[in-house]
C-alpha cells in the first residue's frame, strides 16, 4: 500500500514535471542546502553570533580566509564587532526563515479560514471579509507591515523591543499577506461550493464546518501551496527590507536584512564581505523560492499541461 | 470532383508517456455542397479532425502523416501566412460555445468588418454594408442597430447566429461546424441547424458537421462518418448508416439511443467505455467491447474498405478471409 | 543594446550638469539637519554651530578656541555682579536693522526665558540694563568667572524683528504651534539664509555687509543632511559634496587613498562617558535593589572593559582613551585623573562577587545610534565585554532624540553621554551639570542621581571663584572624588573626523565645530 | 390531481422559489428600479406514487433542477409544501431530519463534479452510511461498500482508487452506489446521463431501471432529453419558465400532447428516425426569466395565442390525458390532432 | 454608472473613516500625548489642565469626531520630532515623492508592458525565456540591494550620477520640481530605476500571464479560424482584453510604488514623504505617522476608485447603462 502510494506519487504528473525541470531541481537543491544550513545552524556555525560574550573584538574585520589576512577560523571573515560572517549568515538565515515560515503560516491560517468562511457562508459575512481584504490589498504589504511594526513599537515598552522584534515581524508580515490566500481560497471555495459533491455531502447531513474542512479545503489547497511558496519569498524579502530600514531585527540578533544594513555602512571601507555574502545568500534564497514557486504554479496549472 | 480530400491523416501529441496518437489514418472526402456529419463519442477524434483540416491544432500536437487537399491543392503543408489566407476565406469554422467565441470588447460589427476586410478587398463602408447584410441573413432583427452592439447584449441563440455570420461572411467553400448546437436549448438548436442548412444551400458551401448527437446528424447531414478511438470506422449516406449500420460499434450505438415512441424493457447497450488514447488495444480498437469479436480483431487493425453501401473498417466485412 | 542607450543618455545628462557648482559654492554634508533657525530654542550642538554662520554672539571663540570680541568690542567688570559690554558700531542685521543695546538686552533675556532650553547656558544672569545705544550692563546673581565663555553661545537677534513677528518669547515646542523664528532668520553673521527645505537642503549666501573682514572666499554654502554614512562618503567620493562631517572612521583609509579627497582628523574635546542609574532600583533588572549603586560593581564594569581594544578596533586607533571626564585642553584636567582602572576581567569578576553578584544581573544599556562616532559599535563591544565577566546587559540603541529623552528621564540603567564642556571649555561645565546633585539649577544632566556633598560644596565654590589657581585646585579635588566613586565611567575623547575635497581649505578646531567662515576653496 | 388514488410517496403542491437578483440598494434608489425577483419555480404541483418514475422536462432555465434541489432540501422553498409520506419537508434543510432524509437520495448530472476528487471511492460511498449512522462499524461499512461497488458493476478493489481513475460512466456508477448506500426509497436524478456518451448512457439508464425493479425505488427524473425521459418514465411533467405546463402519463404525452409547448418540444427534438426532415422551425427563444411575459408565459411563441393568453395566466386544468396549463386547451381551440404520430407513421 | 460611483464613494468614505480610526488610536495609545506636551516636572494639576485644553477628558467618540474634523482640514498638529506642523512637512515632501513615483510608474509601464507582451507572444523563444528568468531575479532582488549596487556602480565607480538627493529643484508655487534642472533630472535616474525595477518585472509577469491566458481563449481561436492576421489577433483582440485587467493592476502598482518609495527614499536620501515616514517610525513621531497614513490612504482610495471607474467605463460588459441581453442567454 505505502509502496504503491509512493510509486503513485513518483509517477504523478507533478513528480514527473519536477524530475524534468532543471530549474525546479536546481532551486530545490539550493533550498535543501539553505534550509539545512538554517536548521543545523547551531551545529554548523563556528560561533554563536547572538551570544555577545563569544565575540572577541581583536578578531574584528578579518577578511574571508582566502584573502590575505584572513583566518581559517572565520571562513567568510568577521564584521566590526568580530562576529563571524559565516556563522552570522547561518543564524541570520535561520531567523529570516523562521520569520518567513511563521508569517506565511500565520497568513495562510488566517487567509484560508476567512476565505473558506466567506466563500462558503457568503452573504454579509463574505461581504465584510472581502471589503476588508480589498482595503488591505490596496495597501502595499510593506506599508502595512511598517505600520503594524510602528504600532507595536509604540505599545511595547522599549526594553522589550528587542525580544519582541521577531514576533512583531511575524505578526506584521503575516497580517499583511493573508488577503491573497483569502481571495484565492474564497474564489475556489465558491466554485467548489457549487459543485455537486458538496450538495451530495449536504444531502447526507454533513455539517457546514464538516463540508468546509473535509470536503472543500482539500480541493482548494493547490493554489494555496503556490501562493505560500511565492509568499515565502516575499515574506523573507519583506523581513529583510524592514530590517534594512532599521525597524526589523536588532543588530544584536541580526537577520539577513540586518546584516546587510550593518554591512552597508562599511561598503566603502573595503570590508565588502560583511555586505556581499549575506546579500548573496538572501538573493539565492529568494530566487530559489521564487523559481520553485514559478515552476509549481506552471506544474499545477491544468491549462498549461 | 471532391472539395476536400483527407488521406491517412494522423495527428500525434508528444507526451511524457510517449507519443499519443489522437487520430490515426483518417480518410475523408467532402463533395461540393455536401453536408458531412462526423459523429462519435467524446475523445473519438472528431473535433481533432476538424482542427487538423483548418490547421489549428494546439502545439505540441502535430500532423504526423497524411494529406489534406482542398479543391485539389494540398493545404496541410502550407506556411503560416498561406494557411491564414485559407482560413476564413476558403474554410470557415463554427465552434461549440457562442458565449466564448466572440471577443467581448469588440462590437459585433467590428468583428465582422475586420473579417470581411481581411479577406475581401472592400472599403470600410462596403464591408459594413456587407456585415449588416450578413446579420440580416442569419436572422438578426434590426441589423443596422445591432451591428454596433457588443456580444454580451445578444442572447445565446443570437450569438450563435453571429458566429455563423462570421464564419460565412467571406463565403468560404467549406465550413467546419464543431458541435454548433450543443450549448443551445433544443428549440434554438433546431433553428440554428435549419439556418446553417439554408445558408449552405444558398452559398453552395460544404459543411463538416461535427457532433455527438445522432439526431442532429440524421436531420441535417447527407453523409456521415463514424469515428471511434481516433479512427473513422464507417462512412456512408445518412440513410444507410442510420438504418443499416454495419460496424458493430455503429450498430450498437444506434440501438442504444432511446427513441420517442419506443419503450423497450431494456435498452441495448455496449458494455465498457471507449479506451483512452494511451491505452488503445491492439488490433481493432473496439474489440474488447465487440459482441462479434473474432480472433483476428485482437491482432490486426481493420482498414476502411469501400463496398456498395459505403466504407466500413471491420473484419466482418473485409475481403480477406477471417482467420 | 538597451543598456548602451541608457548609458549614452546618462552621459549626455552628465555633460549638461557639469559646472553646476561654481568655485565659491561649498557643498556641505552632515549626518543630521538643523532643528530650525531659532537660536534660543534648541541645545543641539550642530544646530548651534550652524547658527554661528547666521547669528553672532557678543564674544566668540576663534579657531584656536581663544575668546575674541565679536558683537561686543570690549567689556569691563564694573562690579563683581555687573559687567559692561560695549557694542560694535555699525553692525547691521541681514534685514538691514542696526544693532543696538535693546537687541542685546532682548536677546539675552530671551535666552534665559523659562521657555528656553538654553537658560542653563547663561547661569546667574539676573537682568540686562541698557546704558546707551551701544552699551549694556549684565547684572549677575554672583561672581561669574565664566561669563564670557557662556556668552560665546548666546546669539543676538533683532528686537524690532522679534517684536514685529510676535516672537519675543522663545518658541515653546510644547505649545503646539510653530514659531516664526523656526523657519526665518535675521542675524548679523557672515552668511544669510537664502532658502531652506527641512531635511533636504539649506542654502546660505555670503553676507556682503558683514562687519568683519571675511577670511573665507565662499559665496554660497549648500548644506545637505545625509543620514547614511555610506551615502555621505559616496557623495564625497563622487564629487557631489565638498565637505562631510562626520566622516566614518572605517572609511578613512579609502578616503585617504581616493584622489582629490582627504581626511581631516584631530583629537577632539568631546569626552564620551557612561552614566549609571544610581537610584534604588534598576529599570530593567532581574535582582532586587540596584547593583549599580554599589561602587564595587561600577569598578567591576570599568575593569571589564578593554578600552584599548575598543580604541584599536572600533575607533581605528583614532580615539584618545581617558580616565578623566574632561579633555586635556579643558581646565580641570590633570594627568593623574586620566589614569583608568586597568582592564582586568578577573578583578572585575572578583568585585562582582564581593558585591554579591557572582552570577551577574541584567540591566539595560542604552546608547544613541546616530550621535557620537561609532556610538552603537562602542556599546555593542562594551556589552560583549560585560557579558564576558558574567553581566547581562540588554543593549538598546536608538536615535539621539529618543535616547537622550530616555536617559534624561532616568529610564536607563547605563547610558552613553558625550560632553565637550561647550561653550564654557571648563571643567565646571561637567561639575555643575553632571556631578552636582540635581536641584533644579545644577545637576541638569545627572539623571542617575549621583550625589556627594563635598562635590556639591566644591562646585558651588568654583562657580564664584575668580582666582584661577584656587579654582583649578578645587576642580581637581572634585573630579578626584567623582573618579573614586566612578560617578561616571569615562570612555574616550572621540576623534574629529571630517573629510573634504582637496581644494577645500579648512581649520579644524578641537571643539569639532565646523567654522566655515574660515573656509576657502582653491580651485 | 394524483395519478393514482393510493397515498403518494411524494406530494408537491404550490411549490415556489424566487431568487433576489436586485441591484444594490443605492442603485435601486438612484435608478428608481424595483426589486427584481426571479421566480425560478412558480407554483408547481405533482405527486409521485411509490415505485414509479416522474420526469420533469424542459429547456434550460425552466426551473426543473431547482425543483430537485427544493425537494432534497438543498435550497429553501419560498412557498408551497413538499410532503414525503406525509412528512412536511418544506421548512427543513438538507440532512437535518435524518429519519426521513435518509430515505431520499440524489444522483447528479456531472460525474466529474459529484465526487470529491480528493477522496477515495470507498470513503465517498461510505460517507452517507457514516453520517446517517446506518453502519456504525467501519469494517461493516467497508464490507457494504464492497458489496455496493459490485452491485453497480464495479470491483471491490476499486474502492481504494480516486475518482479521476474512472471513466464518466464508472463515476456515475459510483455516484449511484453512494446514493443507494443508505437504502433510500426515493431518488432524485438530476440529468444523470446528460454528461455521458450515448453508449454509456444506455448502461446507466439500464442500471437505474434495474435498481428500480430490484429495490422498489421511486424516481424523480430531471432531463431535457425527451427520448431518455420516454424510456424511463411513468409520468412526465413539462416545465416552462418555472411552471408546469403539462403533466400526463408518459405514453399520453408522446401520443397526444396537449400544450402547444409540449408539441413544440416534440417537433424540435432531433430524431434519428427523421432523416433529413425539412420543415419550418418555430422561431423565438425562451424569454429572460427575470422579465417573463405576462399572462401565459408561452404566448409570444404560441401560434394559438389570443388576447386572453396575453393577459391572464391559465390554470392547471385537467385534460383528457392529464393536466395542462393552457387557455386554448381549456377552450378547445386546439384540436387534439397528433401530427407527430402521423409523421412517425411514415417511418 | 452613477449608482456604482456613489457606492464606491461611500465605500471610500468608510475606508477613510477606518484609517482615521487607526490613526486616532495611534494618537491615543502610543504614548500619552500629555507627556510629550508638558514639562517633565509638571504637577498633576498642570497635566489635567493640558488634558482639558486638548479635550482629552471628553468621551472617545467625541475626540474621534474632532480628530476627523481636524484631519479633514489637513490639521494633524505638530510633529513631535521637530515641532513643525505635520501638514507643512508633508506638503514640502509630497512633490519629491510624487515626481519619483510618477517617473517610476511611467518607466515600468513603458518597459514592463511591451516586455510582457513580447514574452507572452514568443513564450518559447530564447529571449523570452531569458527575460522570464531575469524577471524572477528582478522580483527576488531586494530593492535595497539593487539600490546599493546602483550607487556603487554609477555613483562611486563611474561617477556618472548622484547618489543622493533631488539635485537642484525649482519652486512653482508650493510645488518644487526637479524636472526643470539638469541636476534634478540626473538625480531622478537612479532612484526611479531602483523604484521601478520591482514593479516593472511584476508588471511584465502579470501582463505575460494575462496575455497568455487571453491567447488561450475561444475567441482568439475563433479569430484565428477566421484567418485574421497575427497583428490583428495579437494587438486588436488579445492586447485589448489583456490591458483591461492590467488597469486594475496598475492602480495597485501605483500604491506599491508609493510604499516602496519608502525604501528608495531611504537609500537615496530622497527628501520625500517615505523618508519622513521612516524617520517618524524610528522616532515614534505619531502625528507624522498618522498623517502619512491618512494621506497615503487617501491617495490609494482615490487611485483605486478612479481605476474602478475607468475599468467600468472601458469594459463594455460593465457598462451598466446598456440594455441587458435580449433573451435569456445563460
Amino acid at each position: 500500500m505505502s509502496t504503491s502510494t509512493l510509486s503513485r506519487v513518483w509517477d504523478s504528473d507533478l513528480a514527473w514535471s519536477f524530475r524534468h525541470s532543471k530549474t525546479a531541481l536546481i532551486s530545490s537543491v539550493l533550498l535543501v542546502v539553505l534550509f539545512g544550513a538554517a536548521i543545523f545552524a547551531p551545529q554548523l556555525a563556528t560561533q554563536n553570533p547572538f551570544n555577545i560574550a563569544e565575540l572577541e573584538l581583536w578578531n574584528s574585520e578579518l577578511p574571508p580566509f582566502w584573502v590575505e589576512g584572513g583566518s581559517r577560523d572565520f571562513l567568510l571573515g568577521t564584521d566590526v564587532q568580530a562576529r563571524d560572517v559565516y556563522s552570522s549568515i547561518l543564524y541570520g538565515l535561520r531567523l529570516s526563515l523562521i520569520v518567513g515560515f511563521a508569517s506565511v503560516i500565520l497568513a495562510a491560517v488566517i487567509g484560508i479560514s476567512l476565505g473558506l468562511l466567506g466563500g462558503f457562508v457568503g452573504g454579509t459575512v463574505d461581504a465584510v471579509i472581502m471589503r476588508f481584504a480589498d482595503v488591505l490589498l490596496s495597501f502595499p504589504a510593506i506599508l502595512v507591515a511598517l505600520l503594524v511594526n510602528g504600532i507595536a513599537r509604540g505599545i511595547l515598552p522599549p526594553s522589550q523591543h528587542q525580544d519582541a522584534a521577531i514576533y512583531v515581524l511575524i505578526l506584521a508580515i503575516g497580517l499583511t499577506n493573508w488577503v491573497q490566500y483569502a481571495r484565492t481560497v474564497r474564489g475556489s471555495t465558491m466554485v467548489e461550493r457549487g459543485k455537486e459533491y458538496v450538495q451530495a455531502a449536504r444531502i447526507n447531513g454533513i455539517s457546514g464546518p464538516g463540508i468546509m474542512f473535509s470536503h472543500i479545503m482539500p480541493n482548494v489547497m493547490g493554489p494555496v501551496l503556490v501562493i505560500a511558496t511565492i509568499n515565502l519569498g516575499m515574506a523573507v524579502l519583506t523581513e529583510a527590507t524592514l530590517s534594512f530600514l532599521g525597524v526589523g531585527m536588532p543588530a544584536t540578533q541580526p537577520s539577513l536584512g540586518t546584516l546587510i544594513r550593518i554591512g552597508n555602512e562599511y561598503l566603502f571601507s573595503g570590508i565588502w564581505w560583511v555586505v556581499i555574502f549575506p546579500s548573496i545568500v538572501l538573493v539565492v534564497l529568494v530566487l530559489s523560492v521564487n523559481l520553485l514557486g514559478d515552476w509549481l504554479r506552471d506544474a499545477l496549472n491544468p491549462k498549461l499541461r | 470532383m471532391t472539395l476536400l480530400q483527407v488521406e491517412n491523416l494522423t495527428v500525434e501529441f508528444p507526451s511524457r508517456r510517449g507519443t499519443l496518437t489522437a487520430i490515426e489514418d483518417v480518410c475523408l472526402t467532402v463533395a461540393p455542397g455536401e453536408i458531412l456529419g462526423m459523429v462519435g463519442e467524446s475523445g473519438a477524434g472528431k473535433s481533432m479532425t476538424g482542427a487538423a483540416i483548418i490547421g489549428l491544432i494546439e502545439p505540441p500536437g502535430r500532423i504526423a502523416r497524411g494529406e489534406i487537399r482542398l479543391e485539389g491543392e494540398r493545404i496541410d503543408n502550407l506556411d503560416r501566412e498561406a494557411m491564414r489566407r485559407v482560413r476564413g476565406r476558403r474554410i470557415g469554422a463554427i465552434f461549440q460555445d457562442p458565449l466564448t467565441s466572440l471577443n467581448p470588447v469588440l462590437t459585433v460589427g467590428e468583428q465582422l468588418i475586420e473579417t470581411i476586410q481581411t479577406h475581401l478587398k472592400l472599403s470600410r463602408s462596403a464591408a459594413r454594408e456587407r456585415a449588416i447584410d450578413w446579420l440580416r441573413r442569419v436572422g438578426i432583427p434590426a441589423p443596422e442597430k445591432r451591428v454596433d452592439t457588443y456580444p454580451h447584449q445578444y442572447s445565446g441563440g443570437m450569438r450563435q447566429r453571429v458566429v455563423i455570420a462570421l464564419a460565412l461572411c467571406a463565403e468560404p467553400r467549406l465550413i467546419i461546424a464543431d458541435e454548433p448546437t450543443t450549448a443551445l436549448d433544443v428549440s434554438v438548436q433546431a433553428q440554428i441547424i435549419a439556418l446553417l442548412r439554408k445558408l449552405c444551400k444558398e452559398t453552395g458551401a460544404s459543411v463538416i458537421l461535427v457532433t455527438h448527437d445522432m439526431g442532429v446528424i440524421a436531420e441535417t447531414a447527407d453523409r456521415v462518418a463514424v469515428m471511434y478511438a481516433g479512427r473513422v470506422i464507417e462512412v456512408g449516406t445518412v440513410a444507410d448508416v442510420l438504418r443499416a449500420p454495419r460496424h458493430p460499434y455503429t450498430a450498437g450505438l444506434m440501438a442504444s439511443i432511446p427513441r420517442i415512441g419506443e419503450k423497450p424493457d431494456i435498452l441495448p447497450q455496449i458494455d465498457g467505455s471507449m479506451p483512452r488514447l494511451n491505452a488503445r488495444p491492439d488490433g481493432c480498437a473496439f474489440n474488447p467491447r465487440c459482441p462479434k469479436r473474432m480472433d483476428i480483431c485482437t491482432r490486426l487493425r481493420p482498414e476502411l474498405t469501400p463496398d456498395a453501401h459505403g466504407d466500413v473498417a471491420c473484419h466482418l466485412f473485409s475481403k480477406e478471409p477471417a482467420t | 543594446m538597451k543598456n548602451r542607450l541608457m548609458m549614452t543618455s546618462a552621459a549626455a545628462l552628465l555633460g549638461l550638469g557639469l559646472g553646476a557648482a561654481s568655485a565659491e559654492t561649498l557643498r556641505y554634508g552632515t549626518a543630521a539637519d538643523i532643528y530650525g533657525f531659532d537660536p534660543h530654542s534648541v541645545t543641539d550642538s550642530f544646530t548651534n554651530i550652524f547658527m554661528h554662520h547666521i547669528y553672532e554672539p557678543l564674544v566668540r571663540y576663534n579657531a584656536e578656541l581663544d575668546i575674541e570680541p565679536a558683537l561686543a568690542t570690549h567689556w569691563e567688570l564694573i562690579e563683581p555682579t555687573r559687567i559692561r559690554y560695549f557694542l560694535r558700531d555699525g553692525v547691521t542685521f541681514h534685514g538691514g536693522e542696526t544693532l543696538d543695546a535693546s537687541d542685546v538686552a532682548m536677546s539675552l533675556m530671551r535666552a534665559v526665558h523659562p521657555n528656553s532650553p538654553l537658560r542653563g547656558n547663561l547661569p546667574g544672569l539676573v537682568d540686562v540694563e541698557i546704558v546707551d545705544d551701544l552699551t549694556v550692563d549684565l547684572i549677575m546673581g554672583g561672581p561669574s568667572p565664566l561669563l564670557n565663555n557662556f556668552l560665546t553661545n548666546i546669539f543676538i537677534m533683532d528686537s524690532g524683528w522679534l517684536e514685529a513677528n510676535n516672537s519675543v518669547a522663545p518658541i515653546d515646542a510644547n505649545q503646539g504651534e510653530e514659531g516664526f523664528t523656526t523657519s526665518n532668520a535675521n542675524g548679523t553673521g557672515p552668511f544669510i539664509v537664502e532658502s531652506r527645505r527641512p531635511d533636504a537642503q539649506t542654502v546660505l549666501v555670503a553676507n556682503p555687509d558683514w562687519w568683519d573682514e571675511p577670511q573665507h572666499n565662499l559665496t554660497r554654502i549648500v548644506h545637505t543632511p545625509i543620514t547614511s554614512a555610506a551615502t555621505r562618503v559616496s557623495a564625497l567620493l563622487s564629487g557631489e559634496i565638498d565637505l562631510i562631517e562626520p566622516a566614518p572612521l572605517q572609511d578613512a583609509a579609502r578616503i585617504e587613498s581616493a584622489p582629490g579627497v582627504r581626511m581631516l582628523e584631530n583629537p577632539g574635546l568631546r569626552s564620551i562617558m557612561m552614566g549609571f542609574n544610581l537610584t534604588d532600583t534598576l529599570n530593567d533588572g532581574n535582582v532586587d535593589g540596584n547593583p549599580l549603586a554599589d561602587v564595587r560593581v561600577r569598578r567591576a564594569i570599568e575593569h571589564a572593559i578593554d578600552m584599548d581594544l575598543i580604541r584599536d578596533r572600533i575607533m581605528r586607533g583614532k580615539s584618545r582613551n581617558t580616565g578623566a571626564l574632561v579633555a586635556p585642553e579643558v581646565p580641570g584636567f590633570t594627568e593623574e585623573l586620566n589614569e583608568r582602572l586597568p582592564f582586568d576581567p578577573d578583578r572585575s569578576r572578583e568585585l562582582l562577587a564581593e558585591a554579591g553578584f557572582p552570577d551577574g544581573f541584567t540591566f539595560n544599556l542604552n546608547c544613541p545610534n546616530d550621535r557620537y562616532v561609532n556610538d552603537e559599535g562602542i556599546c555593542q563591544a562594551m556589552a560583549a565585554m560585560l557579558a564576558r565577566v558574567g553581566m547581562e546587559p540588554r543593549l538598546v540603541t536608538e536615535p539621539r532624540q529618543i535616547h537622550f529623552e530616555r536617559a534624561q528621564a532616568g529610564q536607563t540603567d547605563m547610558f552613553m553621554l558625550g560632553w565637550a564642556t561647550l561653550p564654557m571649555l571648563d571643567g565646571f561645565s561637567v561639575l555643575s551639570a553632571m556631578l552636582h546633585s540635581p536641584d533644579g539649577s545644577m545637576g541638569t544632566w545627572n539623571p542617575g542621581g549621583y550625589s556627594n556633598p563635598r562635590v556639591d560644596e566644591l562646585t558651588r565654590a568654583i562657580e564664584i571663584e575668580l582666582d584661577p589657581e584656587v579654582r583649578m585646585a578645587m576642580m581637581v579635588e572634585a573630579f578626584a572624588i567623582a573618579k573614586e566613586d566612578v560617578a561616571w565611567l569615562p570612555v574616550h575623547q572621540q576623534p574629529l573626523s571630517w573629510a573634504a575635497r582637496d581644494e577645500v581649505e579648512l581649520t579644524q578646531s578641537a571643539d569639532d565645530l565646523v567654522r566655515l567662515w574660515y573656509a576657502r576653496i582653491n580651485r | 390531481m394524483s395519478p393514482h388514488s393510493e397515498a403518494p410517496l411524494l406530494e408537491v403542491s404550490g411549490l415556489r422559489k424566487s431568487f433576489d437578483l436586485s441591484k444594490p440598494f443605492i442603485n435601486r434608489l438612484i435608478e428608481r428600479s424595483e426589486r427584481q425577483l426571479v421566480r425560478a419555480v412558480d407554483g408547481v404541483d405533482f405527486t409521485i406514487q411509490r415505485g414509479q418514475t416522474l420526469s420533469l422536462v424542459g429547456e434550460s432555465g425552466c426551473g426543473k433542477s431547482t425543483v430537485a434541489k427544493l425537494i432534497m432540501g438543498l435550497t429553501r422553498p419560498s412557498g408551497g409544501s413538499i410532503r414525503f409520506e406525509g412528512t412536511e419537508l418544506a421548512d427543513q434543510s438538507a440532512g437535518k431530519p435524518a429519519p426521513v432524509r435518509r430515505r431520499m437520495q440524489m444522483i447528479f448530472q456531472d460525474p466529474y463534479a459529484s465526487l470529491n476528487p480528493r477522496w477515495r471511492v470507498a470513503r465517498i460511498i461510505a460517507e452517507p452510511m457514516k453520517s446517517f449512522g446506518t453502519h456504525p462499524d467501519p469494517q461493516a461499512r467497508r464490507r457494504e461498500v464492497d458489496r455496493l461497488l459490485e452491485f453497480v458493476g464495479l470491483g471491490a478493489a476499486d474502492g481504494d482508487k480516486f475518482p479521476h481513475e474512472f471513466s464518466g460512466g464508472q463515476r456515475q456508477r459510483i455516484s449511484i452506489a453512494r446514493a443507494i448506500s443508505t437504502k433510500p426509497e426515493f431518488l432524485v436524478c438530476d440529468e444523470p446521463t446528460s454528461a455521458l456518451d450515448v453508449s454509456v448512457q444506455a448502461q446507466i439508464l439500464n442500471l437505474m431501471r434495474e435498481l428500480q425493479r430490484e429495490l422498489g425505488l421511486t424516481y424523480l427524473f430531471i432531463s431535457h432529453d425527451l427520448a431518455v425521459v420516454n424510456y424511463i418514465s411513468d409520468w412526465i411533467g413539462v416545465m416552462y419558465l418555472g411552471r408546469l405546463v403539462e403533466l400526463a402519463p408518459a405514453a399520453q404525452i408522446f401520443a397526444n400532447p396537449q400544450h402547444p409547448y409540449t408539441r413544440l418540444l416534440l417537433d424540435t427534438v432531433p430524431d434519428i428516425s427523421m432523416v433529413n426532415r425539412d420543415m419550418d422551425r418555430p422561431a423565438g427563444e425562451v424569454p429572460n426569466p427575470i422579465t417573463p411575459p405576462p399572462g401565459c408565459h408561452f404566448h409570444p411563441r404560441c401560434a394559438h395565442a389570443d388576447a386572453r393568453c396575453k393577459a391572464q395566466m391559465p390554470d392547471f386544468i385537467a385534460t383528457a390525458t392529464g393536466h395542462a396549463r393552457c387557455h386554448a386547451v381549456q377552450e378547445g381551440r386546439l384540436s387534439p390532432i397528433a401530427e407527430r404520430t402521423a409523421l412517425r407513421g411514415v417511418m | 454608472m452613477l449608482g456604482f460611483l456613489i457606492r464606491r464613494i461611500i465605500q471610500s468614505v468608510i475606508v477613510m473613516l477606518a484609517v482615521a480610526l487607526i490613526a486616532f488610536m495611534m494618537f491615543r495609545f502610543m504614548g500619552d500625548p500629555v507627556n510629550s506636551m508638558v514639562p517633565e516636572h509638571a504637577t498633576e494639576q498642570e497635566r489635567a489642565e493640558v488634558r482639558e485644553r486638548l479635550g482629552l477628558d471628553q468621551p472617545l467618540f467625541v475626540q474621534y469626531g474632532r480628530f476627523i474634523a481636524r484631519a479633514a482640514t489637513g490639521d494633524f498638529g505638530l510633529s513631535w520630532r521637530n515641532a513643525r506642523p505635520v501638514s507643512t512637512l508633508l506638503a514640502e515632501r509630497f512633490p519629491a515623492t510624487a515626481e519619483l513615483v510618477l517617473v517610476a510608474a511611467v518607466l515600468s509601464l513603458v518597459v514592463g508592458i511591451p516586455l510582457g507582451i513580447y514574452t507572452a507572444l514568443r513564450p518559447h523563444s530564447f529571449n523570452a525565456q531569458t527575460l522570464q528568468f531575469l524577471s524572477l531575479v528582478g522580483i527576488s532582488l531586494p530593492t535595497f540591494v539593487t539600490g546599493i549596487l546602483l550607487i556603487l556602480v554609477f555613483s562611486v565607480w563611474l561617477g556618472w550620477l548622484p547618489s543622493f538627493g533631488r539635485g537642484e529643484v525649482i519652486d512653482i508655487g508650493w510645488w518644487s520640481t526637479g524636472f526643470l534642472t539638469a541636476s534634478g533630472l540626473k538625480a531622478l535616474i537612479l532612484p526611479s530605476i531602483m523604484l521601478c525595477l520591482f514593479q516593472l518585472t511584476l508588471l511584465m509577469r502579470l501582463v505575460r500571464a494575462e496575455m497568455m491566458e487571453v491567447l488561450r481563449t475561444d475567441y482568439i481561436k475563433f479569430a484565428k479560424a477566421r484567418g485574421l492576421s497575427d497583428r490583428a489577433i495579437n494587438f486588436r483582440h488579445a492586447l485589448r482584453n489583456t490591458l483591461i485587467p492590467v488597469i486594475t493592476i496598475f492602480g495597485l502598482q501605483l500604491g506599491g510604488l508609493i510604499a516602496f518609495a519608502i525604501i528608495t527614499e531611504t537609500v537615496f536620501q530622497w527628501p520625500g514623504m517615505g523618508a519622513l515616514f521612516i524617520q517618524a517610525v524610528n522616532f515614534g513621531d505619531v502625528p507624522v505617522m498618522a498623517a502619512y497614513l491618512v494621506l497615503v490612504s487617501f491617495i490609494f482610495v482615490v487611485i483605486n476608485t478612479s481605476v474602478d471607474l475607468l475599468y467600468a467605463s472601458i469594459d463594455p460588459r460593465l457598462r451598466v447603462d446598456d440594455a441587458g441581453p435580449a433573451g435569456g442567454g445563460h
